[in-house]
């Protein structure tokens, strides 16, 4: 149960962080641990499935996704103010 | 109170937080943040509260598998969305003035 | 005008958050079990991982509708219309040490799929975690500079896509013959979930992976 | 027995697979054959219930509450057919129209017809679980034709729509996982009885949340900002699709979660909350129509503006004698047929009137009366519906709507009717005024293929027709 409850605090910490991080990069930085964190939550509920799916899709393709956008804004950035 | 049950709870608190951050962030990408931390805290009360008694059911377990999927299906649409605005008007957020009012003359 | 905004809308939520965590603390007991159910009829369902039934047989009609989803975010992805960029990107720089680490990784990326996908009727794992691997070695062989980002999906690599789909379709439509839609008859659920499981494992790597190399904006043609 | 349920899903799925395989621009021959298929299926489904009543489908073979099931009614019949009804003409309307817009073309079959599987399988689906899936499609495919315009205005407007209709389907859900929490089962035969029996506190929350989500999906004030951008930016076959149909298949669901799952726990506070707010739509929508400068947003808040009528069902429905209750809900649906047809018609109509002037503003159509008679006559045709002048269906029934509330004594909304209606007539008249002006010196019309006039009219006098037989339509919705 400690375990639990430490882990729930992790869990919306790195929430709040993601939603409110000033800086981008380090928001889905932290939406990624996120994840990680899901997967272990999944992982406690005896829903092993989610967990595989949670680590595979919702911290690591979404991830790819989010980081690629964020690398994109930075560049669209640096050609607007050289 | 069950373990589970605490996940439900945290699903509660983590549902709040996403409705909020996808209304009042203006930054697209961190409406889309918003919107699977949303996601995440449903799919918690899902399971978490249909195994309050503390035995696995697979029923809503599978359900969120699809929610999931649905969750990064919509996630890549919005990112290219969100993506074309970026390259069409140099930004990723979208136009405050036409928020919440109507435009009176178009 | 936004902070009144900020403060109604956190208000809200917050008084939300407040009345349905206390509300879900003092539940009643579930008038229908289904898990017991799950149980019973485990057996009929051709597969022994319970998780897997439901996903592909008794809420497998869900799921025939989910990969459409899937499909179609990939295909409101590709009808944007293109914005073309004034200047063009170049893959990712070829990195000697990533890409001798992919050429090693990628082909143990596809045995793991295909072990995940095959482990999932008896254990966790199947179609979904099988094709976030494989679609996972995509993303790493683009990263590597030896997989070129997608402009316009070829015909090929259209029916790629929407294999998984049509075979789901098509076996939900052949027991249509002898019975209701997406009934499987007694002996052979089985092998028609693995089939239908194998195909879909292919298009959901390829649409997954696609969202990535779509979206990428290193655009080169396949 | 053969079957029309599972195939009435299918064939626009299988249709727009195809399509899609088949390569960009390409699937309309596939799109004709699979809705004329679809029509006759639906015609069939409907004669079926005129029959022999509900029908029950069990996907799997299982059957509720561990599979699936697919049920039918009459109000499920009615949304079936108006949903073929509508998009069969469109179909030819919209292969003209992309021969002049060819860029916008590239996946609008496949994303049409996975649109209409959406919206089959939403009004087939009896598990509240099942229907989230087909709400994400509906979403994903519209969000995904509004954007096929292109340009920063439609883009903005399909971000906004996608938005909203997250945060819809993420409120739906929260319910549905709140309800599989407390009774365990999704089956909407399984929950009514156990909701009849008991309902715990959480149960309404739930009930408040999914039909907040679908509130906020069907457009309805406050919650209307994203359509106007949307609907009125949209290519105008997608237009028409959007405001004829998708918002009508939450409304549907509103009608099922109000009228079905939650009728034990409605009450009359929260069914004149509802009319209320369908009121202040009925007002704000038309004042803003009136204002518009051009064409197709003026038309998009005359949706916003006719959704409002629909919500003054509620109130009608809620807490009165069975009778008035049952003119209610019959004047509420004929009104969802009614306005299905003529906004179909009208944003066509426009869509017409823009490609032949080349200009969007109302001020671009003078001279439209004497060189495109036809497209006028069908905007006056689909106008007469709007405005609920006899014999039209709108007329009918905002009649029954009116007779409700005349005979349950609540005569503010007879108000709130008779404001609107005036305020319809004047904003399409303003268009009419326009169109009957002579044309500019500098004017150019280019001329129209018959295919932009023809379906068109069709729907237009289709919405007309239904004010004399909307006793069909009845009779079809009480058979069940």
């Amino acid at each position: 149960m400690i375990f639990d409850l430490l882990l729930v605090a992790a869990l919306l910490w790195s929430a709040v962080q993601t939603l409110t991080t000033p800086d981008l990069f380090r928001a889905v930085v932290q939406f990624i641990v996120f994840g990680l964190l899901m997967a272990l939550a999944w992982a406690r509920l005896d829903a092993p499935d989610i967990a595989l799916a949670e680590a595979a899709i919702g911290a690591g393709l979404t991830g790819a996704l989010l980081l690629d956008a964020v690398a994109h804004l930075h560049k669209k950035r640096r050609e607007q103010s050289p | 109170m069950s373990t589970a049950l605490v996940y439900a709870l945290t699903g509660t608190a983590l549902f709040v937080l996403g409705v909020a951050g996808l209304i009042l962030q203006p930054h697209l990408l961190r409406k889309i943040l918003a919107f699977n931390i949303m996601g995440s805290g449903i799919f918690l009360v899902l399971v978490g509260l249909a195994q309050r008694a503390g035995t696995p059911d697979p029923v809503p377990q599978a359900m969120v598998l699809t929610g999931i999927v649905v969750a990064i299906a919509a996630t890549a649409l919005a990112l290219a969305l969100a993506r074309q605005l970026l390259d069409m008007c140099g930004e990723m957020r979208l136009p405050e003035e036409k928020t919440g009012k109507d435009r009176l003359d178009v | 005008m936004r902070t009144l905004l900020n403060v109604t809308v956190l208000f809200l939520a917050s008084a939300l958050g407040l009345v349905l965590g206390w509300l879900i603390l003092d539940l009643p007991v579930a008038a229908v079990h289904l898990p017991e159910q799950v149980t019973a009829l485990l057996e009929m369902s051709g597969v022994v991982h319970p998780v897997t039934a439901v996903l592909l047989n008794f809420r497998g009609y869900d799921t025939l509708l989910e990969i459409a989803v899937l499909l179609l975010a990939l295909l409101g992805i590709l009808a944007l219309p293109r914005h073309v960029s004034d200047h063009q990107h170049r893959s990712p720089s070829a990195n000697p040490v990533l890409q001798t680490l992919t050429r090693v990784l990628a082909p143990l990326m596809l045995l793991v799929a295909g072990y995940v996908l095959w482990a999932g009727a008896h254990r966790p794992g199947g179609a979904f975690q099988a094709g976030a691997v494989l679609a996972g070695a995509g993303v790493l062989l683009h990263l590597a500079g030896l997989l070129p980002a997608w402009a316009t999906p070829g015909r090929t690599l259209r029916a790629g896509l929407a294999v998984g789909l049509l075979v789901f379709i098509a076996v939900a439509v052949a027991l249509m013959a002898q019975g209701t839609l997406l009934q499987y008859p007694l002996g052979w659920a089985g092998a028609l979930i693995l089939m239908i499981e194998a195909s879909l494992t292919l298009s959901l790597g390829l649409i997954l992976a696609g969202f990535y190399l779509v979206l990428t904006d290193s655009r080169t043609r396949v | 027995m053969f079957d029309p349920m599972p195939w009435l899903i299918l064939s626009p799925l299988i249709w727009a697979t195809l399509a899609f395989v088949h390569g960009p621009g390409r699937g309309a021959r596939l799109a004709v054959a699979g809705l004329i298929l679809q029509l006759a299926l639906a015609a069939m489904l409907a004669q079926q219930i005129v029959a022999g009543g509900v029908r029950v489908y069990a996907v799997g073979g299982w059957g509720a509450p561990l599979g699936i099931d697919l049920t039918a009614d009459g109000l499920s019949a009615v949304m079936l057919l108006l949903t073929q009804t509508v998009a069969l003409p469109l179909v030819f309307y919209a292969r003209a129209y992309f021969t002049d817009h060819a860029n916008s073309l590239r996946y609008f079959w496949p994303l049409t017809g996975y649109l209409l599987a959406a919206m089959n399988a939403l009004f087939l689906s009896a598990d509240v679980f099942n229907i989230y899936v087909t709400l994400e499609l509906l979403g994903l495919a519209a969000v995904g034709l509004v954007a096929v315009a292109g340009g920063a205005g439609p883009i903005t407007a399909a971000m906004r729509y996608l938005l909203a209709t997250l945060l819809g389907s993420g409120a739906y859900l929260l319910g549905v996982a709140l309800l599989y929490g407390v009774y365990g089962s999704v089956s909407l035969a399984a929950l009514t009885p156990l909701i009849a029996a008991d309902t715990p506190a959480v149960v309404s929350l739930a009930a408040a949340l999914m039909l907040l989500g679908m509130m906020l999906k069907t457009a309805l004030f406050p919650f209307h900002f994203w359509l106007p951008p949307a609907h009125g930016g949209a290519p105008a076959p997608v237009s028409a699709l959007l405001s004829a149909l998708v918002i009508k298949a939450s409304f549907y669901l509103i009608l099922r979660l109000w009228f079905d799952l939650f009728a034990p726990i409605t009450s009359v506070t929260a069914a004149q909350l509802l009319g209320a707010l369908g009121a202040g739509a009925v007002l704000w929508g038309s004042l803003l129509a009136l204002r518009q400068t051009h064409l197709k947003m003026l038309v998009a808040y005359s949706t916003v503006a006719q959704l409002g009528y629909l919500f003054l069902l509620f109130p009608l429905a809620t807490g009165v004698s069975a009778e008035v209750a049952a003119s209610a809900w019959q004047g509420g649906v004929l009104q969802v047929v009614a306005h299905g047809l003529a906004k179909a018609a009208m944003f066509a109509a426009v869509g017409a009137m823009i490609t032949a002037t080349g200009r969007d503003e109302i001020l671009g159509i003078a001279g439209v009366a004497a060189r495109l008679p036809l497209t006028l006559f069908t905007f006056a045709l689909a106008g007469v519906t709007i405005m609920g002048l006899p014999p039209s269906g709108g007329f009918a029934a905002k009649w029954l709507l009116l007779g409700a509330a005349l005979a349950s004594g609540q005569w503010w909304w007879v108000v709130v009717m008779v404001v609107g209606g005036l305020l319809s007539a004047a904003y399409v008249f303003k268009v009419l005024r326009q169109a009957f002006l002579p044309a500019e010196e500098a004017a150019n019309f280019k001329p129209l293929p018959r295919m932009l006039e023809w379906p068109v009219l069709l729907l237009a006098l289709a919405s007309l027709v239904l004010g004399l037989g909307g006793g069909e339509v009845l009779s079809l919705l009480g058979a069940a």
